[in-house]
């Protein structure tokens, strides 16, 4: 499998502040890969420096294309869907909406089909389609979100703290929803998150990230495995 | 509602001031004051009296600056509470004979309670919609002014004439020169008073409120009772002013207090910085001075080079004259370095 | 009881007037989440460049179709040049941005067609309308128009895919460019619809209340308290509440003693005011969940 | 010149000859206060270029065109004149703020034709302080004709009041059981002009049925004239401004509501307001006037108007003459032209309102025949008298005498 996501280098800075240091990593076509490690050490930054919604220097090379100095939406419309932490849903407008908007970018004539199979992929997005997206509970929103991603029919999908203010038994059915999407739709995913266990279970590749800069990586069951790195970067 | 509050968080209507950063230093504002006190040594009567009527919408923006960049709400009615205190004024003078220096703080406190009462109802309101509702205020205040009820203290559509001051003690200096100091003297106690309270408790209050409403209230802060009494704060300064402006004009009648002053001291706010309180004399002077140029350059078009020196001045200086201000601040500081 | 009905039927009329400013105000509120206070002026211009038009010989429709064109092309215009360099500058600096635009839209012109009144054409004609005095051919158009206005927004917004582009990118414009919506575009996009509506408006209100440069400084503040009393996220309650306005403002200076007459602007803007702080999305406005 | 005085009174004609005639023996005596000097002349004024009142700014803008003239023509009695012209938004602080530049810093000889009543009602006193001539003052309001009190103040127009007790001797002569309804713009012209009325009707003021004021950022004011038809009045009262003038014709033309319609003179221009609200619905209006309309077929070989139009020609081409605010402007100029040509070489501020105290029968170029300009020491209204007209065709057909309206003090 070739690379599809090759990041050298990459610095970020908000204001003056400086977020990423040099981040380099990569991701392989159709890999289900994890970026972990604590609080504020700069995970949700570098999914925001892929899709250009904070400054920053470097290089970020998709699929041979280079992402930096494109816009969000150019990114995107290279098949490159984020779910944002907070989800990032439509909260006025319905759940069908939210669906539609996520295809937004599309020409072709499959979306009706595929807003049919993202209902068979989340059920209650179906008996709430009428709804408004704000008067969901956290768990539909961000199925919502996810299926809102999808509809882009993404190469990548970078997926923000999918399990943040979930309960536990609505995260187990989100992330095996995610593994069938990248097993069976062939969408490669970059999940960031603080559940490191729950990711690692899933993921085939692991980055631990520490202040900015990547300081561990490899398959998921080696850094699952280790138990200094359980320790020291990942709390259990 | 919400809607506003997707903008608000996008885009803050009042960008955050460092606390520490709304007035000058001491050793500025000993030069500036310095400075304004040597004025009448040099300039004419004419510039003298357009010096006072600077200062006087000096006193209106810093009002107005107190309410938008203290505790966040927006009122295009400013118009209204001027009116209120020139009134206020001219009919004591007028009709009353009270000293003019006694009116003043009965404009204040008149408008001081009408602001606060206002602020009620406003309360429920923000954004958009308490825009809306000081328009309204400041489009009815000429209306009411001109009812026939009122006539026979307001004079109606026809005004009122009001009798400038005399320096008092026999002091040697005209008349233009002694209001020129009055005003000045003024300007500082209510300068410095509005330093000061937005540095006390009930600044930090206000500014809680300001940047985040339901963070403040979580704190406990009385979210109602500080934005009620910052209406009533920039109300009462604001009749002050108007209180002064009528002395200085000589005049009063409802044309003069139309949504127009509104716009203008609502200018004033934007060039001058929001926020930032020294910015009040820069804003001032933007709409006394700038029309005049405007004019110079063509009479036909005057609104319109008016608008396109406004356009090019918040292109250069969105945030006013505060980012002006700060820019020579970073750099004096790294000279001094 | 006559009397009633006749200042009901005159206050739909006027409230026709304030029914179209207030789509054009719901259309720019849509795209920019603000109130462009200048909008009223872009009207006016927009009809004086029909008007002029029509004095070179160009037919009423083809004028019309032109204005639209131009007005719309304008208005994109005006968001390129003016507000996208401001995008990232307070909201109050985009308000003094209006009110600029304002002052030089009214001093040019007032310069190339002065301010004395103008005879703009009806399309409608201006004979009673069904027998009745009270509306006229042309008011009844008017109102038609407005329907048919209001109409065509419902369907943009809610069947075509840039309409529902808009739509997000004025409500969650992060999210929307997440998505891959270019959200510089839909707010230009926006002015150039706000400009094109206003255009209509303004021709539509102009055969009413005679072309001048300050025609829509009056119409303007009722047609924002139109919009803001219907729901500003409502075309719908923009209408509904423009007709309000009318009538009420008609009933006010009728039937309030003393000052109703001199103060029925204020009071039926103390009205809204009243409605806002019971309903404060307004009376069609979505409220939407609030989120800490 | 000469042409002009043939249609001069008498008397007028006289003491124009004798002004004129006068100026060698008093060369010896030449006399200046700030503002004037041997070769120049400095005029201030004051105009709403900017702002909701501009559409008056045309005034300024004729009078400047008007000075260009008479200084092309070798100004008067040698010297230039000097027109300074500010922009006073039509708010009463800035008109201060002005008239304190003009008067301080510019230093005018006086100031001439400022705009508005809240402009010259808020410079008044500070121009009699510094007893400077604030010369016809472009507003109908009865206070700047007030000798006694403001010996510095003179207007120039007929007084609103004036117009209004013309108009109450007009209905009480032809409809002396008439019921009348008045809709006045709730400023000073409707105000002064409503007391007129009163004032005139009198005792019978109780004829008038019903009142109703608009505002001017009224966009229509249709339901204002639905309710006064419903009043039940057979003679209406429009003391409006050009646009809401124009709605009231149309409205109560379309609503079939054909009383005796009196429409104030600030909108019987019939090219600003008439041709604009449809001739057929103004057949039978009845106005007072004291200028010649610009638009009026009937005055097309009136000497007068010809000049009138063969200095807009030259002066102002793009100016749009029905306006009437352009007749107002070149009748104001031309008035004060004769007051500085009067004054001689005596150019100072005391001598100038002696001789703008002591026009007798003159009559600029735009005036209705048998209208002169007539003051004296205790009279500060140049313009008092007036006279009735009735819309017919396409022209104003003047009917009756020349109505005097004095205002007894």
């Amino acid at each position: 499998m070739s690379a599809l996501l090759t990041v050298t280098d990459l610095r970020a800075y908000y204001g003056q502040v400086q977020a990423l240091h040099g981040l380099q990593f990569e991701m392989k076509e159709g890999s289900m890969t994890t970026l972990l490690g604590a609080n504020g050490a700069g995970k949700t930054t570098t999914l925001r420096a892929i899709c250009a919604m904070v400054r920053s220097t470097g290089s970020i090379q998709f699929a041979g294309t280079p992402l930096l100095g494109r816009s969000t939406e150019a990114i995107v419309k290279l098949g490159i869907a984020h779910v944002p932490q907070g989800r990032g849903t439509f909260t006025s407008m319905t759940v069908e909406e939210n669906l539609q908007l996520g295809a937004i970018t599309r020409k072709d004539k499959e979306i009706a089909s595929d807003i049919e199979r993202m209902y068979a992929h989340f059920p209650v997005l179906k008996q709430r389609h009428t709804q408004q997206a704000g008067t969901l509970s956290g768990g539909e929103q961000q199925m919502l979100a996810v299926a809102r991603a999808l509809m882009l029919r993404p190469r990548l999908m970078l997926l923000d703290e999918p399990s943040f203010g979930l309960a536990p038994l609505v995260v187990r059915d989100l992330f095996r929803i995610l593994g069938k999407i990248n097993r069976e739709d062939k969408v490669s995913i970059l999940v960031v998150e603080q559940n490191a266990q729950l990711a690692l279970e899933l993921a085939d590749h692991a980055y631990v990230i520490e202040t900015g800069r990547i300081v561990m990586s490899g398959t998921a069951t080696d850094i699952a495995s280790n138990e200094d790195i359980r320790k020291s970067y990942l709390g259990y | 509602m919400s809607a506003l509050q997707d903008s608000v968080t996008r885009a803050p209507a009042v960008a955050a001031v460092p606390k520490g950063n709304i007035a000058l230093g001491y050793l500025t504002s000993t030069m500036v004051v310095i400075l304004l006190f040597a004025v009448p040594l040099f300039a004419k009567n004419f510039v003298i009296f357009q010096m006072t009527i600077w200062l006087i919408y000096a006193i209106a923006i810093l009002a107005l600056n107190i309410l938008t960049g203290g505790s966040g709400q927006f009122s295009l009615g400013q118009s209204a509470f001027y009116a209120l205190g020139a009134y206020t004024s001219a009919i004591l003078m007028e009709h009353f004979g009270v000293n003019y220096v006694l009116t003043l703080p009965v404009a204040g406190a008149l408008c001081f309670a009408f602001g606060f009462l206002f602020g009620l109802p406003a309360l429920r309101l923000s954004g958009i919609y308490l825009a809306l509702a000081t328009f309204a205020l400041a489009t009815a205040m000429p209306q009411i002014l001109k009812l026939g009820v009122f006539e026979h203290w307001t004079g109606g559509v026809q005004g009122l004439v009001v009798t400038k001051p005399d320096a008092p003690f026999g002091l040697p200096i005209s008349q233009d020169v002694w209001l020129y100091y009055f005003t000045l003297v003024i300007s500082i106690v209510i300068y410095v008073f509005a330093v000061n309270l937005l540095k006390s408790r009930t600044g930090r209050a206000m500014m809680a409120i300001r940047d985040n409403e339901i963070a403040a209230s979580a704190m406990g802060v009385n979210v109602s009772l500080y934005k009620t009494l910052a209406f009533g704060i920039s109300a009462g300064t604001t009749g002050v002013a108007g209180g002064l402006g009528a002395i200085a004009v000589q005049f009063v009648a409802p044309d003069g207090y139309t949504i127009q002053l509104a716009i203008a001291l609502f200018l004033g706010m934007v060039v001058g910085g929001v926020g930032w309180l020294p910015g009040s004399l820069v804003g001032s002077a933007f709409i006394v001075f700038v029309p005049n140029l405007a004019e110079e350059v063509s009479k036909g078009l005057s609104g319109a080079v008016f608008g396109a020196i406004l356009i090019v001045v918040i292109f250069l200086v969105p945030h006013g004259s505060r980012q002006v201000a700060y820019k020579i601040q970073d750099i004096v500081r790294k000279i001094r370095k | 009881m006559e009397l009633f009905t006749n200042q009901v039927l005159a206050g739909i009329a006027t409230g026709a007037i304030y029914a179209c400013m207030a789509l054009a105000v719901v259309m720019i509120y849509q795209a920019i989440d603000q109130l462009n206070f200048a909008q009223g002026e872009m009207a006016m211009f927009s009809t004086f460049l029909a008007w002029q038009m029509i004095q070179w010989g160009v037919p009423f429709w083809g004028a019309f179709a032109l204005t639209l064109v131009i007005s719309f092309a304008g208005g994109v215009m005006i968001e390129r040049l003016l507000f996208k360099p401001l995008a990232n500058a307070p909201i109050l600096t985009h308000v003094a941005g209006f009110i600029a635009l304002f002052a030089i839209l009214n001093s040019v012109a007032g310069l190339t067609w002065d301010f004395t009144i103008k005879q703009f054409p009806s399309p409608f004609g201006s004979a009673p309308f069904l027998g009745s005095q009270l509306i006229s051919t042309h008011q009844a158009g008017m109102i038609a128009v407005t329907l048919v206005l209001l109409l065509a927004l419902y369907f943009f917004f809610q069947f075509t895919r840039i309409g529902l582009a808009m739509r997000a990118a004025a409500a969650q414009p992060e999210s929307a460019r997440l998505v891959g919506i270019n959200t510089s575009w839909m707010v230009a996009l926006g002015w150039g619809m706000a400009s094109a509506i206003g255009a209509i408006a303004g021709m539509m209100i102009a055969p009413v209340v005679f072309l001048e440069p300050n025609m829509m400084g009056g119409v303007l503040i009722y047609g924002f308290a139109a919009a803001v009393l219907g729901g500003l996220s409502s075309p719908f309650g923009a209408v509904i509440g423009g007709f309000l306005v009318g009538i009420f403002e008609n009933l006010a200076g009728t039937y309030i003693p003393g000052v109703g007459n001199e103060l029925k602007l204020p009071i039926a803007l103390a009205l809204i005011i009243t409605v806002l702080v019971v309903k404060p999305n307004g009376l069609f406005g979505r409220s939407v969940v609030k989120r800490v | 010149m000469p042409r002009c005085l043939l249609r001069l009174p008498f008397a007028a004609l006289l003491a124009a000859t004798i002004a004129l005639g006068g100026v060698s023996p008093s060369a010896a005596q030449k006399a200046y206060d700030p503002g004037a000097s041997d070769t120049t002349i400095k005029i201030g004024n004051l105009m709403p270029y900017s702002g909701p009142a501009s559409a008056y700014a045309i005034v300024g803008r004729i009078e400047q065109a008007y000075f260009r003239m008479v200084n092309d023509q070798g100004g008067i009695n040698g010297r230039r004149i000097e027109f300074i012209s500010y922009d006073d938004a039509y708010s009463p602080a800035k008109a201060v703020e002005q008239t304190r530049r003009l008067v301080e810093r510019d230093e005018v000889l006086l100031v001439f034709s400022a705009m508005g009543t809240p402009s010259n009602a808020a410079i008044q006193k500070y121009l009699d302080a510094k007893k400077v001539p604030q010369l016809f003052a472009a507003t109908g309001a009865t206070r700047f004709g007030d000798p006694a009190n403001f010996p510095w103040t003179m207007g120039w127009q007929p007084p609103y009041q004036t117009e209004g007790r013309v108009y109450a001797k007009y209905i009480m002569a032809t409809k002396p059981d008439a019921k009348i309804a008045v809709l006045y713009q709730n400023d000073d012209l409707g105000k002064d002009l409503l007391k007129g009325l009163r004032d005139g009707l009198g005792a019978k003021a109780a004829m008038i049925v019903a009142e109703d004021s608009y505002e001017i950022g009224e966009p229509t004011i249709d339901s204002h004239v639905l309710r006064l038809k419903a009043s039940g009045a057979d003679v209406f009262i429009s003391i409006t401004t050009p646009k809401f003038a124009a709605q009231a014709i149309r409205t109560a033309a379309r609503i079939e509501w054909r009383p005796l319609y009196v429409q104030t003179l600030v909108s019987a221009s019939i090219g600003a307001v008439i041709s604009v609200a449809g001739f057929d619905n103004a057949q039978g209006l009845v106005s007072a006037a004291y200028n010649k309309d610009a638009a009026d077929p009937q005055w097309r070989d009136d000497p007068g108007m010809q000049r009138f139009h063969a200095f807009l020609d030259a002066y102002a081409p793009d100016v749009n003459r029905t306006d009437n605010s352009a007749v107002y402007g070149y009748g104001a100029a031309q008035c004060l032209v004769e007051v500085l040509r009067r004054a001689g070489d005596n150019l100072t501020r005391a001598n100038i309102m002696k001789q703008a105290a002591a026009l007798q029968g003159y009559a600029p170029d735009t005036l209705l025949p048998g209208i002169t300009v007539d003051t004296s020491a205790s009279d500060f209204h140049p313009i008092e008298r007036l006279r009735m007209m009735r819309f017919s065709g396409d022209r104003w057909e003047l009917f009756g005498e020349v109505i005097g309206g004095e205002l007894d003090k």
